[in-house]
């Protein structure tokens, strides 16, 4: 299986700081991937780099084959590369409907078009509401996204990276925030996402990665530590020493076992 | 819980279809608004030099606002296409001598809007660099080198002097400007201004107008949506210097006269204090900020010539103190409160 | 050519006094303070009433200038800019143009349109020979002033506790209210000292350029040149923006290329020119950080 | 019922409107209205100041009846941009049925309402632009200011006279400040003078050093300026600075530099400078000692300068012109009536040149010299009836 998304001697620096260190990594299609590691592990960062946010200092980053690293965002974006922000990122002026019609259009290159209305293009108002409803936004995709609570807005933040069905999708702690009886719904909505689709998750939480994540990456100090089937690397004691909390381990390794 | 949802659709589409349809409607207000602007060249023919030069600086704020208000990029220095738009329309008119095709008012229209455009696209690159501050700065530095090229071109520009000799022909082969009959040149620009605003409504209310509003909004969500958000920013602020050239090019033609000061500073800092005080990113801010600056000017000035400055800032204060997006924030709220609905998208 | 040099200090020098109180504020709060200049004129014409209708010497009207229009300051900020800290930058423009508008008629009410003139004091009247170069005193005067003035805010900045709070607030606001450092006084005060320094800047300079009404929007300008080429994040920036500026205006003036017979008059362009090609490499000033780390 | 007060509400306020909008339309036919557009606020305010404060002391003094008629003056502030310049001008003459425009503070707003006054056939008299070509842009334009040849030719003779041979100029940039380069240069060089070099300072320009310094290294024999009026004070204050005398460096300008309005807060700096000019407050006559008295008193702490006499003036020939057309207002026979016109100003003899319709007047060469611990421009040698000499060395070639 060739990889969708791959990295090779991938660096980053900021100033002394290294934060992404000579990082190989390659991601197959339909992957169901974890990337894990203490605070400041530059998980974001990586994430950054793989997305185009950030430019790398050194390495390469290759998008279906394809040597992207010096792509824009919207370039790597077009090309089947989505992403989700720790932070929502929205636009709090536009409502859900608006949003998702927009991503849509600039996925069908009709973005730039000025001389019809927005919202003319039966196929893609078709499609935006199919994906609002699916997503359980349907009953609020007229209102103005800022004034959406907490949970429908992060929901929102996962249509948007959805919608123009990427090959690479990175969620980038998808549930973070989100108050406890929401968050099943996120992860059973991820769950959901069609086969071919690679997803990357990046998460705190182990009780969603262990669900979600058949391989698992572990990124100590920016650079790789550990790669592999997520029960091996739950297993594996250096990951338990250097990474998780002991006791969370054997919860999770008492569950498997 | 997928296959719920995928049952519910019933009905989703067409309300959403409608929802836009709705958003793009032409209401009330703005027919009255325009009705009421063409009957004021026959109500009121002898303040028509006035209202000439409220139609001209509305389409030059309409202008600014699609490079401010949609496109979210801070000029300072907009009066350069204004101006460059003048000197085009000016030199062409006096090249035509009063008749054919150099002095056809249209052709000049559409020279200038050309000419500015193509001008804005090669700008627009150097305006990209840099956050608010560096913008509004390489704005203001290219507008006012542009000013200094004027003066120091006179054997072009009639420098200091200004342009003398300017005779545009005809309107559409058909009606000449006549200073007797103000109401004439009135009733040219706001057809030019409704024209373009008609053309500015439809290209905002696009796909391409609402990714516009899009990088206005989270710029880096844009990118990441796969917007090429610079691409679209040259387009808008392409746009906005052709309409600011047009503008240019209906002084000229409307006074016959063009001088140094439609590249001065003052007129880009005016026309970015009009767009703000009548309301950001929406497009009738722009056209009721133009009307209520220059008749508030207009009665201050005759009330008190010396010091209606001081008045004039006195409201700004205000305005800024106690009321949210200017003017139309004022307009919307009540239009709200009438309809009874919540505020307008 | 070294009196081009000095003349060129010397104008720089003032432009960096009356600018540096408007980059800290807008480094500090994120505030567009167009009214800057206003404060500028306010110290001039206090200086030139102090000297015109009381009859004290130019020494006096300056510390004067100082302290009247920081107090002023001091009482702005309390009364009117603190509401205007959350509001968006656009409207703090309209807000803050509207106040230069105010000021503009207001002092043509009190003082007349007509220009004022500050005289020189006695002492500083004239010119002494300085290796053959004929420097003027004032001129020489405001150099050492300025001069004087820059390395006490320098000094004062990164050796008192304020300074470093200053720094700290101005550094990460959010991050400096977290360690309990009071930001809203120290921006009170900072405000109040900048507005103070334009005062200063505006009485030292009424004596070397002519003052009216017109003169916060005539230097508006200016002012917003030096903080976009020196950046806000220091003040060595605006410093040396200042002088970059000022050299390269005089020198602008003074040298006139001849390209194929013509006299070329590039003393127009110079200052713009530079600014427009330091943002386009340099986006954040010659001496501004990155944003972001 | 509420509906009914709407209704009636808004009635009251477009009748409101209508009269605030419309032209007075009522007017009598026995008032003739002088339309006067001037800087009141911006840049030039202070030659609008003058100038308004002038003509109300004209009226004041001379009544509001001229050729049996009520003049009513109009003054409106164009803060100095020509296109509203131009748009005044056409309401004044379409709405106001003004039968004379005056004023004009800088010379491209003159040249705006040009094609106005030709159109409209209305006398435009400039009380204050001074760039030669004015007058040719319309042939219902009158002067009764200056032009800057005018002004300059006299000190540029009395330059060659007094032996100096080498000159630097130092103007403004823009027209009058052309106009006053290219006579003094012209002057100079037919009497064998050299002309080391040409310096223009930018109209916006706080900073005159570099230009200075640059003057004063071409060590010339004197050095000529022009500024406008306003900047002179600015200039002077950075003349004083360089210590021209001491390098031998004779400064002299047209009279805009040591202008009257400003000349008190110049300092001695100025003391001994020579100036030409058409006006000076201290011109000794019985005409203008009244003048000046008369407008001191009316305006405290304000003294009449060159400005305010061509405003003066200008109100002078408005009311004789109507007086010889018995009240006439038909703009060719205003304009036919001032042509020739002559009379005794605060400044001097005066005429309009009924070839040019530009003014024709004395031009005197002063120094400034302190009198009661005041500063004045004390004349000393008259040129009398200086035409623009621009025009009158195209009138020779013809």
């Amino acid at each position: 299986m060739s990889a969708v998304l791959s990295t090779k001697n991938l660096v980053r620096r900021f100033g002394g700081l290294v934060a992404t260190n000579d990082v190989t990594f390659s991601l197959p299609a339909g992957a169901r991937h974890a990337l894990i590691g203490p605070n400041g592990a530059g998980k974001t960062t990586f994430v950054n780099l793989l997305s185009g946010v950030l430019p790398p200092t050194s390495g390469q980053v290759f998008l279906d084959g394809q040597d992207v690293s010096d792509w824009p965002v919207f370039k790597r974006a077009r090309n089947g590369l989505s992403r989700t922000f720790q932070i929502n990122q929205l636009f709090a002026d536009f409502t859900p409907l608006e949003t998702i019609g927009l991503a849509l259009s600039e996925a069908h290159a009709e973005g730039a078009q000025f001389w019809r209305r927005a919202g003319t293009s039966k196929t893609i108002v078709d499609e935006a509401v199919s994906i609002l409803e699916q997503l359980d936004l349907g009953d609020v995709m007229e209102h103005r996204v800022g004034s959406l609570p907490y949970g429908k807005q992060r929901l929102l933040e996962i249509a948007i990276a959805v919608a123009p069905k990427p090959k690479v999708l990175l969620l980038d702690e998808p549930a973070a925030g989100v108050p406890e009886g929401e968050r099943e719904q996120i992860l059973e909505i991820v769950e959901a996402l069609p086969k071919e689709m690679a997803l990357v998750l990046i998460e705190h939480d182990m009780d969603l990665v262990f669900r979600f994540a058949k391989t698992i990456s572990v990124l100590v100090q920016g650079a790789l530590f550990v790669e592999g089937p997520a029960s091996e690397v739950a297993r594996d004691p250096r990951v338990r020493q250097v990474y998780l909390g002991e006791s969370e381990v054997e919860q999770h390794l008492g569950g498997a076992a | 819980m997928i296959d719920t949802a995928l049952h519910a659709t019933t009905g989703g589409e067409s309300r959403a279809m409608a929802w836009f349809a709705e958003r793009a409607k032409w209401r009330w207000p703005e027919f009255a608004l325009w009705i009421a602007a063409f009957a004021l060249a026959f109500v009121f023919p002898s303040r028509s030099a006035l209202f000439n030069e409220v139609a001209i600086l509305a389409l030059f704020a309409l202008s600014l606002d699609i490079v401010l208000g949609y496109a979210g990029i801070v000029s300072l220095g907009h009066g350069a296409f204004f101006g460059l738009g003048a000197y085009v329309a000016g030199l062409l008119a006096k090249a035509g001598g009063g008749a054919g095709l150099y002095s056809d008012p249209t052709f000049g229209l559409l020279v200038a809007a050309a000419v500015c455009g193509f001008v804005g696209y090669l700008t627009s690159f150097l305006v990209l660099r840099g956050a608010d501050l560096t913008r509004l700065m390489v704005t203001l530095g290219v507008a006012l080198i542009f000013a200094e090229l004027a003066n120091r071109m006179a054997w072009l520009t009639g420098g200091a002097d200004g342009l003398q000799g300017v005779l545009p022909g005809k309107i559409l082969g058909l009606v000449e400007f006549n200073f007797m009959h103000p109401e004439y040149a009135y009733l040219y620009s706001l057809s030019v201004l409704f024209i373009l605003f008609i053309v500015a409504r439809k290209v905002i209310n696009s796909p391409f107008g609402v990714s516009l509003r899009a990088i206005k909004g989270n710029a880096l969500r844009a990118g990441a949506i796969g917007i090429n958000v610079n691409r679209r920013l040259n387009g808008a602020y392409t746009m906005g210097a052709a309409y600011a050239g047009v503008a240019g090019a209906l002084l000229a033609q409307t006074t016959a006269f063009v001088s140094l000061d439609v590249l001065e500073f003052h007129r880009s800092a005016d026309v970015m204090l009009i767009v703000i005080f009548g309301g950001v990113g929406t497009l009738y801010g722009a056209i009721v900020g133009a009307a209520a600056f220059k008749l508030l000017y207009d009665l201050l000035a005759a009330a008190t010539p010396q010091y209606w400055q001081f008045w004039l800032g006195l409201i700004l204060v205000l305005l800024v103190l106690f009321v949210r997006g200017g003017i139309m924030g004022l307009v919307s709220g009540l239009y709200a409160r009438m309809t009874g609905k919540g505020e307008t998208p | 050519m070294l009196t081009v040099l000095f003349d060129g200090i010397a104008y720089g020098m003032l432009l960096f006094v009356l600018a540096v109180g408007l980059s800290v504020t807008l480094g500090l709060m994120n505030f567009i303070n167009l009214a800057h200049g206003a404060f500028a004129m306010a110290g001039g014409y206090i200086a030139v009433v102090m000297m015109q209708r009381f009859g004290l010497s130019l020494f006096w009207g300056l510390p004067v200038a100082f302290l009247v229009t920081a107090a002023l300051g001091a009482f702005l900020e309390r009364t009117l800019y603190v509401r205007l800290y959350d509001k968006p930058h656009l409207e703090q423009v309209m807000f803050t143009i509207g106040l230069v508008f105010m000021s503009v008629a207001g002092v043509d009410y009190f003082m007349g349109a007509s220009p004022q003139i500050v005289d020189v004091p006695q002492s500083l009247d004239g010119n002494i020979d300085f290796g053959g170069v004929s420097l003027n005193k004032y001129r020489l005067f405001v150099i050492a002033f300025c001069a004087v003035l820059t390395l006490a805010l320098q000094l004062g900045l990164s050796k008192t506790r304020f300074g470093s709070r200053l720094r700290a607030a101005v550094d990460d606001s959010r991050v400096a209210r977290g360690l309990g450092i009071n930001v809203t006084t120290i921006f009170a005060l900072t405000f109040a000292f900048g507005s103070g320094l334009a005062g200063l800047g505006g009485a030292l300079g009424a004596a070397i350029f002519s003052l009216d009404p017109q003169f916060p929007l005539k230097f508006m300008i200016y002012f917003l040149v030096v903080i976009a080429v020196g950046g806000t994040t220091t003040i060595t920036g605006p410093f040396f923006a200042s002088i970059l500026l000022g050299v390269a205006d005089v020198a602008g003036k003074y040298y006139t290329p001849t390209i194929a017979g013509h006299q070329i008059q590039i003393g127009g362009f110079v200052i713009y020119t530079i600014m427009v090609l330091v943002l386009i490499f340099r986006p954040q000033g010659l001496f501004g950080r990155a944003p972001g780390k | 019922m509420n509906a009914k007060i709407t209704r009636r509400h808004t009635l009251a306020a477009f009748a409101l409107a209508a009269t605030a909008l419309s032209p007075f339309a009522a007017h009598a036919e026995d008032v003739v209205k002088v339309g006067v557009i001037l800087p009141m606020t911006g840049p030039s305010a202070s030659t609008g100041r003058e100038i308004a404060a002038a003509i109300k002391l004209f009226q004041a003094q001379k009544g509001d009846k001229a050729g049996g008629k009520k003049v009513e003056v109009i003054i409106k502030d164009d803060t100095g941009v020509a296109d509203i310049t131009k748009r005044l001008a056409q309401e004044l003459i379409v709405n106001d049925k003004a039968s004379v425009i005056a004023g004009f503070g800088l010379t491209p707003l003159a040249l705006a309402v040009a094609p106005i006054a030709t159109q409209a056939k209305v006398p435009a008299v400039v009380m204050a632009a001074g760039t030669a070509i004015i007058t040719e842009a319309s042939p219902y334009i009158v002067r009764t200011s200056f032009t800057l040849p005018q002004n300059t030719m006299p000190i540029a003779q009395w330059a060659v006279k007094n032996g100096i041979k080498k000159v630097v100029t130092l103007v403004t940039d823009y027209g009058p400040g052309i106009d006053a380069e290219k006579t003094f240069v012209a002057t100079i060089k037919e009497n064998g003078g050299q002309v080391l070099d040409s310096l223009r300072s930018p109209l916006k320009n706080p900073e005159f050093a570099p230009f200075l310094q640059k003057a004063k290294d071409l060590k010339p024999d004197a050095l000529f300026l022009f500024v406008p009026s306003g900047q002179g004070a600015a200039l002077m204050k950075q003349v004083s600075e360089r210590d021209f005398a001491k390098e031998g460096i004779k400064v002299i300008g047209t009279g805009d530099v040591t202008d009257d309005e400003q000349l008190n807060n110049m300092g001695d700096a100025v003391l001994g400078m020579i100036t030409s000019h058409n006006y000076s407050a201290d011109h000794d006559s019985p005409e203008n000692k009244a003048y000046v008295a008369a407008f001191e008193k009316a305006n405290p702490g304000l003294r009449p300068n060159f400005m305010s006499v061509g405003g003066y003036d200008g109100m002078a020939l408005i009311y004789a012109a109507l007086d010889k057309t018995k009240g006439d207002t038909n703009g060719t026979k205003l304009v036919e009536a001032m042509k020739g016109m002559s009379w005794t100003s605060p400044r001097g003899p005066i005429s309009i040149d009924p070839e040019t319709r530009d003014i024709i007047q004395n031009v005197y060469i002063r120094k400034v010299e302190k009198k009661n611990g005041q500063l004045y421009n004390v004349e000393f040698s008259t040129m009398a009836n200086v035409k623009d000499p621009f025009k009158a060395a195209k009138a020779a070639k013809k």
